[in-house]
């Protein structure tokens, strides 16, 4: 299932929903992307981010989302996967975005998570911008991204 | 041809509106002429577009290359390469 | 942080308050094991497993599981680890094992959470007895458990 | 030498209990010592160990292969090679 979602959603409320949809998969991998405390660590920075905005192309993020999922139902052997992912002005802390894949083996449902979150990365049409206390600005796309997606294509 | 053009992000802030609806002449028959042909629509359109390796593209909600040819597909869309949290 | 309890938890609970203790953290991976509903899936089998119980070796489990977060926070830059796991008898549907790992990098935290699986797997001392409508039996141990966990080795 | 000596899953229906203190004599010096020891004290034990093959050990709570020594190691334990849920 695939939802595009401005408004804040409970990454465990979620979770817990999708294990008793997914009673008869032993296994359930998720990842949870959250809003980071950026103060925190980059510390050298006399910036302070406080919020997080994604805009992004509604109608083909849905099909791109559809389209990574179905792509990752065919790798594996996967009873069921969830993406969730917010898009507008976000507050740090909040989660952006859910992923949850349940199978059989969990060396499938591993799989099949972190394929979702790479191939979500490069190829969902989301675009950052972060909003600090002196400005906001587009974040840059990152080469360790394009990377990462890069590798589910050698293995085929 | 006549095509409904999406920008997004900065792609969008420099050419100074998310939609418009295009009618280029039936010359324009790529992704390539298309970006070519805007470029001469306004200054905002020029300069959007002046690094076009930082211009992805989609054709009907799909992903494409430059060298797609338009046929009859009724949307395209200009962004930056996508982006999202940071882990 | 290592729990090894007789008691049920919640799993969304639980994700969520790793979450905001990891609020610094862009990424956290997790992984769920639940008591699957066999009789979805064995539908050949005319055994009907009911629970299952995981016998464990206390004060020896929680010295693993510690060494094994501990081995994986030298392995990856990890923020926090998260093992939670059972002991006791378990209903279908029922959790029995919980991991997150929190990172500043999605492929870290994957890594991380799978590593800790794969070695819990075969070096925690459970074992697990089924209780099923005919008898109760203790499993056998899995090969390719064994497989699994011995993928971390050849990267070293 | 004196040690506690714990048995768990069927190792310890086996043997028929899951905790005894042992001292066995002092040729008794590796993990395989014991267990070749333990193979004396009853019928039960015998069948616990009848393949070794099946038997893990935890010297102290750690992990060890048969030819480790006991040394001044205080508990040992036996038991079928780890198993957790399906997954």
């Amino acid at each position: 299932m695939i939802r595009v979602q401005s408004e804040p959603f409970d990454a465990g409320t979620e979770t817990n929903l999708f294990l008793s949809r997914n009673a008869n998969s032993g296994g359930v991998a998720t990842f949870i992307g959250q809003v980071r405390d950026f103060q925190d660590q980059d510390s050298g920075s006399s910036k302070t981010i406080s919020a997080l905005e994604l805009e992004h192309y509604p109608g083909m993020t849905e099909k791109e989302l559809e389209r990574i999922a179905a792509e990752a139902h065919t790798r594996w052997p996967l009873n069921d996967i969830l993406v969730i992912h917010r898009y507008g002005r976000m507050d740090l802390g909040e989660a952006i975005v859910l992923v949850c894949a349940a199978a059989t083996h969990r060396g499938d449902a591993f799989s099949a998570c972190e394929f979702v979150m790479d191939w979500l990365k490069t190829q969902a049409p989301f675009w950052k911008r972060e909003h600090s206390n002196t400005d906001s600005s587009w974040v840059d796309a990152k080469k360790s991204d394009d990377t990462r997606a890069e590798r589910w294509n050698k293995n085929d | 041809m006549s095509l409904n053009v999406l920008y997004f992000a900065w792609v969008k802030e420099k050419v100074g509106t998310g939609e418009e609806q295009v009618s280029p002449s039936d010359d324009v028959q790529t992704v390539a002429d298309v970006i070519e042909w805007l470029k001469t629509q306004s200054p905002g359109h020029a300069d959007a577009f002046a690094d076009a390796s930082q211009i992805r593209v989609a054709l009907d909600q799909l992903h494409v290359p430059f060298d797609t040819f338009i046929g009859n597909a009724k949307e395209i869309a200009f962004f930056p390469p996508v982006t999202g949290g940071d882990w």
